[in-house]
């Protein structure tokens, strides 16, 4: 990332000073900031402020709607399969919807505050609105497929840190495309853009 | 040749040491345009390429078509006044510096276009081979990387070729001046003493300058031909694109050069110095790449009605008798019919004449540059594909502000520095008239 | 062994229904445009048909061609890019990576098939027509060329899933979007590398034809030529 | 089995099956896919099928887990659920076989449609106006049903009128029990892409009211007479399948196919020849090819009927000789008996006939023509020829398949304006019916309209009272395809997703409506939900199967679930019956039209688009931005003309035309077409919607507002295509979107735009 920015920094003034005055590129009016309220969908960035940050790497912590202790649900045994189901299937591991939690959360530690604001959900009919932890910027135009990393025997901790020492999951592990590719020639998968690309 | 040595002294310096009031609106007009064309810009970038009225097919338009006008501009100088400095040529002696600081200017403009022309130019920097995480460099394979090394060689190379002349009249100022520009003068001209070893050294570097210059500049546009020379575009992929080009850079500079002499003679009255001479050499020698370019163009049409292809004879026809055939009898006209008779007659060859045939030059070029662009990629090898292309406000705006900008830089060049070089003028008091 | 993934597309029997272009579109998150952006001819789509007219009333002919990324083994687009955001991937095909596109079109003018599109402006799916969006490809952003695939996500997927299930990928895997769709059959995915793969059998017909072949592009797709009627068994 | 016997017992047996399955009336009718795990980011796929046209085309859903904004009990929030990500054909479905054209594909598009109308709507302001108010179900359920219980009680059932668009299955079969438990009359059904007049010239000519189906796999000949059977007619997935095979499927035997029709049509683009015969005379084309082969002797293998021997006599007069015809057909004899011996030659042979031909008030005759020369080539029932798919109607049917026939009936003598109470359901009669039959104006007068309709479009706009249908992804759905199978067909799809909107299944809303009225409705339609309707009707299905003794029914429901419906190539019920005994060669009539050849010097075409059928897919983008296959025009309407004639009119491409006829006008772009007639000016149907969502409304010109209001002889339907006009310009430019650059590829032309 260093380099990355020191290259942006190095190149020109004019790069950047245009940059940042104007870098996002939109096609509607930016001054509705609120991602999810606009009648329709784009992949823009929602603001200039969010262009550049997104230029420069910087990524906002994401805020959860549920405090949810990953370390606890670890302690009691509970794989991180369980949850994320689609981990050794597909491309997404995906976050559970809200029916999973209900399953065992209607009879346990209900009286619990966060496990109340679960429920509240579930009874509304609608799912928690979890944020995303990792992900990539739609700028990345990177479709990882978990399934083939499970089966090549890589870690979850490789990419995700230490996840029974966290609470709320956070970034640990800084994932650009140095992180992937040092980890791909060492273990001779491909680098051909196209495998990630697309 | 009456003057003495105070005398240009005096009349050189005196639009940097005290500058005309008349220029302050004019200034202020050009930067309110200059603007204009930058907010045109903004408005590119934050709402997105697409109020250009490029479209498929025709990816390029006008954008590009300035970025080859303004890099054939850029020709003038440096070119021109390298060769008359190794030829030794007197007339010279007014006018290298005029040509000079086209050639940076012109190139300076003619760089940003491709980055206005980018979907996505904040990006640009990809283009410089970096080390970064993702182990990538940029494609050595691609004429726009050689672009990209060209014209910053010929940038860095025109630069020092302006400064170097620079010193001695910069030193010149530093005395004449206080404050901060005098600050500014001192650090332009690096020292400068006029010991004879100095002299020796400037003059030796100029001499080498000169003759590194040369290669660049046809080097730069050789390379600006094969952007379009490379590619299976019908009508670009053509061997005369490379001399071509170069040609036609040279001709449209020297054309620049003359309007910009005319300007400077009458608003900073400066008559005495660049002479008719000055004008009717010129003049001749914008003869000369008329022809040559009338011979290029002959060359190219022939070679390509006669080969009968069919992608090539389709372009053919769409700029002679097609929707462009009018841009095209209007380029001829201005680069070719109108000049010829200017220029060759000796009575026209006047200022005004050679001026005239300038300003339709300057207009012809760059009408030249849009019909290699354009229609080419309008009817490529497809024609269910075949398409058209409308400029938007936004290209003609900052196309506009492109011009009003090469003016505003050259006004505010003329009130910072001698535009005629004090010193190479003194210097040809002391040798006799060839 | 490695693939080279062609295709063939029988003129003969193509009927110009436009089954390829819909179903492109679907798979590939490729967007509309609205009537204004088409006035300016900025359509999206990876694979059009080309009509043109022969002749003239009372007898006039029609023929059709559907024309898509010809996934040259000698691309002019490749070389032209300063990026390498358009490069020959290991299974020849071009490929196109968005996200190091930095917008030149450099590789759109160098293109003699008019194949690629660029985004203009950035796409936009009024809600919830977002939905349909197909989580597979990247929704491509503004500033960024895009084109035909061949489906690489359809081509991953079935690599990783035969991979998954440590056998070759069979006969008929992956299929990409159009030659799904087409209901005359006139486009065939497969193998080049298998000689005994149905779309290497097309391409070596008798009426098979690259595209522009005097360009020396070696496209991956063959022509096979439309026939005329001369009597029964013509 | 018959369809008709199924649907039958089906009924039946759901009548005595829930009569212990019925305690009281169900609460919850919004019925969901039953929770589902979906793998994250893993695609499941699900059979369903496709209601966008009359062919009945099996699909598969690619389902995957999705986020969608939705809004739940007030709540606006996210839901996880599967959402419908693309449509495929369904390779085991016998009429499509895992190929699916352009419209179908965008069929997603109307699930995810921004303006579809997303709960209940009851008018707040004047009929028209556009102007609704959100209420809540059961408001405007109870407002249904006590109107509905104030005319029973006032014994004025009878003045109850339900239209519906194209409709088959069981739907159909619910809205006409309903109907008849209320005691109103049967439900009348207008679709335009219908073709009553082939099916009058069916029932006549073999006893059939049902669309024919071809072998074409099989073929050796093919003509065709106007019908665009590879772009949009009848079931064009299952006949461009059929058309592949035909030209490259069988080694060394390439079929002809040969095109007859004044306008080129997608399909007759695809022709090895086009043969451009005068507007309305193509009956008497197919008669001079009768004619060519009975005189000479060329009948190979003729489908006997027993009146053979008059037809043939009367074939043989010289009235429908190739030199008598020549002129009224623009033919030239010699090339009609090259014609001829042609595909007399060249047997298997099928004539087709459609679109156009049929809108001529000769219309009937050119259908029988063609259906003789089907009988006379020996192609009816025949490997290779043309015959009835199991599934279509019988001649039992004869009367209720002439209902869009019913509708124009009841447009012109006055139904509408009597009618008390209107229902609509998926039909759209203002926008595709000449405004000079004051549709519009007539529905205006009805004292209570409701609308099942998912857009607000210019018929809804009308309504009193919308009850917005789910989309058909989101329904149980089944149909028995009329068409393109030889096979019987049951397609049987549940919800492939759950609903997005606030809307609900029409079938449901009629079952609880019908539960609310109580009393004898109540019992006539005793199932809770339209699915359990279709249980017990299949179940009956699942008993009668012959071939294949089953192992439960709920093992062959999940079966047919699974696969999206039942069918079986053993089980072929053969159709090909003997024509009908006392079938006579047909009488020429001439074609009439309207308007004076002085005053309004071209024929008015309109077709079907490509992109938008009747105008039912004008709100779909994709739609939308999809070339027209010839003229290549997305986003809009055009007019198309012979280059020539545009000359001499001094018209060019893009310019504005006005298009004028006796009934009035309508302004357009011209779009150059060198394969039209000189006397004979095109325009798709489709556009010109004053409402229909965002993407449809304002945009084009309707070709209905130009047609005179002529019906076809004998029949009643409309005879669109019998309306002449003449072309002015306006001196304007047309909005033009255009995907080509040129019309030749070879020619050096230079002209763009």
């Amino acid at each position: 990332m260093l380099q990355h920015r020191l290259g942006a920094l190095a190149f020109s003034l004019v790069s950047v000073a245009t940059f940042l005055l104007c870098s996002c590129a939109r096609s509607r009016s930016a001054n509705d900031s609120s991602p999810g309220s606009e009648p329709f969908f784009t992949p823009a960035h929602p603001t200039v402020a969010n262009a550049v940050k997104e230029f420069l790497g910087w990524r906002a912590t994401p805020i959860q709607p549920i405090a949810f202790p990953h370390n606890k649900h670890i302690a009691n045994g509970i794989a991180c399969m369980v949850c994320h189901t689609g981990v050794s299937k597909g491309p997404v591991a995906g976050i559970p919807s809200d029916k999973l939690c209900m399953r065992c959360h209607e009879f346990l530690a209900s009286d619990r505050a966060e496990v109340k604001k679960v429920a509240g959900y579930f009874n509304s009919g609608l799912d928690v609105p979890w944020q995303r932890v990792y992900g990539f910027s739609p700028s990345a135009h990177v479709k990882f497929n978990h399934a083939p990393h499970i089966r090549a025997g890589v870690d979850c901790s490789r990419c995700h840190g230490d996840v029974t020492n966290m609470t709320v999951a956070v970034r640990a592990v800084q994932i650009n495309m140095g992180f992937c590719l040092g980890c791909h020639r060492a273990q001779q998968a491909s680098t051909d853009c196209v495998t990630c690309h697309f | 040749m009456a003057q003495t040595a105070e005398q240009i002294q005096r009349d050189l310096l005196r639009p940097v040491l005290d500058p005309s009031r008349r220029a302050k609106p004019v200034i202020a007009g050009l930067a309110l345009l200059v603007l204009a064309g930058f907010s045109a810009w903004m408005y590119q970038m934050y709402t997105g390429i697409g109020v250009a009225g490029i479209r498929r097919p025709v990816f390029w338009g006008f954008y590009i078509t300035n970025f080859v006008f303004w890099i054939g501009i850029s020709h003038a100088g440096t070119l021109i006044s390298a060769i008359l400095r190794l030829s030794n040529a007197t007339w010279r002696r007014p006018i290298t510096r005029c040509a000079e600081v086209i050639t940076v200017f012109a190139l300076l403009i003619g760089a940003m276009f491709p980055l206005i022309h980018l979907g996505r130019p904040w990006l640009a920097f990809w283009l410089a081979p970096y080390p970064n995480q993702r182990g990538l460099w940029p494609n050595y394979r691609s004429p726009l990387l050689w672009d990209f090394f060209a014209i910053n060689t010929y940038l860095i190379g025109s630069l020092i070729f302006l400064l170097l002349p620079l010193i001695p009249d910069c030193a010149l100022l530093r005395d004449n001046v206080t404050g901060w520009r005098n600050k500014l003068y001192s650090l332009l001209s690096l020292g400068w003493r006029g010991t004879q070893k100095q002299w020796h050294r400037l003059e030796a570097a100029m001499h080498i300058m000169a003759i590194l210059i040369i290669p660049v500049a046809v080097s730069v546009h050789t390379i600006v031909s094969w952007d379009f020379a490379m590619t299976p575009v019908p009508m670009w992929h053509s061997t005369i694109f490379a001399p071509y080009f170069v040609a036609g850079a040279i001709f449209s500079g020297i054309a620049a050069l003359i309007i910009a002499m005319v300007f400077l003679r009458s608003s900073l009255h400066l008559e005495e110095y660049l002479r008719p001479e000055c004008f009717d050499n010129l003049g001749k020698l914008l003869l000369v790449m008329s022809l040559l370019w009338f011979y290029f163009l002959f060359a190219e049409r022939l070679t390509t009605w006669y080969g009968n292809a069919r992608p090539e004879i389709a372009v053919f026809w769409l700029t002679q008798r097609g929707p462009y055939r009018h841009l095209f009898w209007v380029m001829v006209g201005c680069n070719f019919v109108l000049p010829f008779p200017l220029l060759a007659i000796k009575k026209l060859r006047t200022i005004a004449g050679t001026f005239l045939a300038s300003v339709a030059v300057v207009i012809g070029m760059w009408i030249e540059r849009y019909l290699i662009i354009v229609p080419s990629l309008s009817h490529k090898f497809l024609p269910y594909a075949w398409g058209t292309y409308r400029p938007t406000w936004v290209e003609i705006t900052i196309t506009a502000a492109t011009f009003c900008g090469m003016a505003l830089l050259y006004l505010l060049f003329s009130e910072v520095v001698p535009v005629v070089s004090i010193w190479e003028l003194k210097a040809g008091l002391r040798e006799p008239v060839r | 062994m490695s693939h080279c993934w062609g295709m063939a597309v029988d003129l003969d029997r193509c009927t110009g229904c436009g089954a390829c272009v819909i179903a492109c579109q679907a798979e590939n998150n490729v967007p509309t445009v609205g009537e204004e952006a088409a006035q300016k001819s900025r359509t999206m789509h990876w694979i059009r048909i080309e009509r043109y007219y022969e002749g003239e009333f009372p007898n006039p002919r029609v023929r059709f061609r559907p024309v898509l990324c010809q996934q040259c083994d000698n691309a002019p687009c490749e070389p032209v890019c300063p990026t390498y955001a358009s490069y020959h991937t290991s299974e020849g095909l071009n490929g196109q990576v968005y996200n190091r596109c930095i917008g030149t079109r450099y590789c759109a003018n160098a293109c003699p098939y008019t194949v690629r599109t660029f985004n203009f402006f950035n796409p936009v799916w009024d809600k919830p027509l977002h939905l349909q969006l197909n989580p597979e490809v990247s929704v491509r952003q503004i500033g960024v060329m895009e084109k035909c695939t061949f489906c690489i996500q359809r081509i991953k997927a079935s690599e990783i899933q035969a991979k998954a299930e440590n056998r070759a990928l069979r006969e008929g895997e992956p299929v990409p979007a159009c030659v799904q769709s087409c209901p005359p059959k006139a486009l065939v995915f497969g193998d080049l590398n298998d000689p005994d793969s149905e779309v290497s059998r097309l391409a070596r017909s008798p009426r098979g034809a690259k595209l522009l072949s005097e360009l020396g592009t070696q496209p991956k797709i063959t022509y096979l030529q439309r026939d005329s009627w001369d009597g029964p068994n013509s | 089995m018959e369809r008709r016997d199924f649907l039958k017992f089906g009924v039946l047996t759901g009548a005595t099956a829930t009569l212990t399955a019925c305690e009281k009336p169900v609460q919850q009718l919004v019925r969901f896919v039953p929770e589902e795990d979906f793998v994250p980011g893993v695609a499941t796929w699900k059979p369903s099928l496709c209601t966008l046209c009359p062919a009945g085309c099996g699909v598969t859903v690619r389902i995957m887990d999705g986020e969608a904004e939705v809004v739940r009990n007030g709540q606006r929030g996210i839901l996880k659920m599967g959402l419908a990500k693309k449509l495929e054909g369904n390779a085991r479905h016998p009429v499509n076989r895992g190929k699916l054209c352009a419209r179908g594909q965008a069929g997603l598009q109307v699930t995810y449609h921004p303006d579809r109308v997303s709960g209940p709507l009851k008018r707040s302001s004047s009929r028209g106006s556009g102007d609704f108010q959100e209420i809540g179900w059961p408001e405007a359920l109870s407002e249904v049903v006590t109107k509905l219980a104030e005319l029973r009680s006032q014994q004025q059932a009878d003045s109850i009128r339900f239209v519906t668009g194209e409709m088959r299955g069981h739907r159909r079969e619910l809205i006409n029990q309903f109907l008849a438990s209320l005691g109103a009359p049967a439900a009348v059904q207008f679709a335009p892409l219908d073709e009553p007049v082939l099916r009058r010239a069916n029932v006549l000519a073999f006893g059939r009211a049902a669309m024919p189906s071809f072998d074409l796999e099989r073929a050796n000949y093919v003509i065709s007479f106007g019908a665009d059977f590879l772009g949009t007619w009848n079931s064009p997935v299952a006949q461009s399948i059929g058309y592949g095979e035909m030209r490259r499927g069988r080694p060394g035997n390439r079929g002809k196919f040969v095109q007859v029709e004044q306008r080129m049509s997608q399909t007759g683009a695809n022709a090895d020849e086009w043969v451009p015969s005068s507007p309305g005379s193509e009956g008497l084309l197919a008669l001079g090819l009768a004619h060519v082969i009975v005189k000479e002797g060329l009948r190979s293998n003729p489908t006997e009927i027993n009146s053979s021997r008059e037809v043939e006599e009367k074939l043989k007069d010289e009235t429908y000789s190739p030199t008598q015809i020549a002129t009224r057909t623009g033919i030239s004899a010699n090339r009609i008996e090259r014609l001829a011996r042609e595909m007399a030659a060249h047997p298997p042979s099928i004539a087709v006939i459609g679109g156009t031909p049929l809108a001529q008030t000769n219309g009937l005759f050119n259908a029988l023509a063609v259906n003789l020369l089907n009988m006379v080539l020996g192609s009816i029932g025949s490997p290779g020829g043309m015959f009835f798919a199991p599934g279509a109607s019988t001649v039992k049917e004869a009367s209720s398949a002439n209902q869009s026939v019913d509708f124009v009936a009841q447009v012109l003598s006055g139904g509408l304006e009597n009618a008390e109470v209107l229902f609509l359901d998926n039909t759209n009669p203002v926008f595709a019916m000449p405004p000079s039959w004051q549709v519009s104006q007539k529905m205006k007068r009805t004292p209570f309209i409701v609308s099942f309709g998912r857009f607000m479009d210019e018929t809804s706009v009308l309504a009193d009272l919308i009850l917005p249908d789910h989309s058909p992804l989101e329904s149980w759905l089944d149909d028995v395809p009329e068409s393109g199978t030889s096979e019987a067909v049951f397609t049987l799809a549940a919800p492939a997703m759950r609903p997005l909107h606030n809307t609900r299944a029409m079938p449901d809303v009629l079952l609880e409506i019908a539960h609310s009225l109580g009393g004898s409705v109540s019992e006539a339609l005793p199932w809770k939900t339209f699915e359990e309707m279709l249980q017990a009707s299949y179940r009956e299905l699942a008993r009668a199967e012959r071939c294949h003794p089953t192992d439960g029914f709920e093992k062959f429901w999940g079966r047919m679930l699974e696969q999206g419906g039942w069918w079986d190539g053993q089980c072929q019920i053969h159709s090909p019956e003997s024509p009908a005994l006392e079938f006579q060669a047909p009488e020429f009539v001439p074609p009439r039209f309207d308007g004076s050849e002085q005053e309004f010097p071209f024929y008015f075409q309109p077709y079907v688009a490509e992109a938008f059928l009747d105008g039912s897919l004008a709100h779909l983008p994709w739609m939308q931005e999809l070339p027209d296959a010839l003229s290549t025009v997305m986003w809009g309407s055009w007019l198309e003309l012979n280059p020539k004639t545009a000359e001499k009119l001094q018209i060019q491409q893009g310019d504005l035309i006005q298009v004028r006829s006796r009934h009035g006008s309508l302004e357009t772009p011209a779009v150059l077409n060198p394969a039209i007639a000189f006397d004979v000016v095109a325009m798709p149907m489709g556009q010109g919607h004053a409402q229909f969502g965002r993407y449809a409304a304002q945009r084009g010109a309707n070709p209905m507002s130009v047609v005179a209001p002529l019906q076809v002889e004998q029949v009643g339907s409309l005879a669109w295509a019998a309306t002449r006009v003449s072309l002015s310009r306006t001196g304007r430019k047309g909005r033009l979107s255009l995907a080509s650059g040129a019309l030749y590829e070879q020619e050096k032309e230079l002209e763009l735009r």
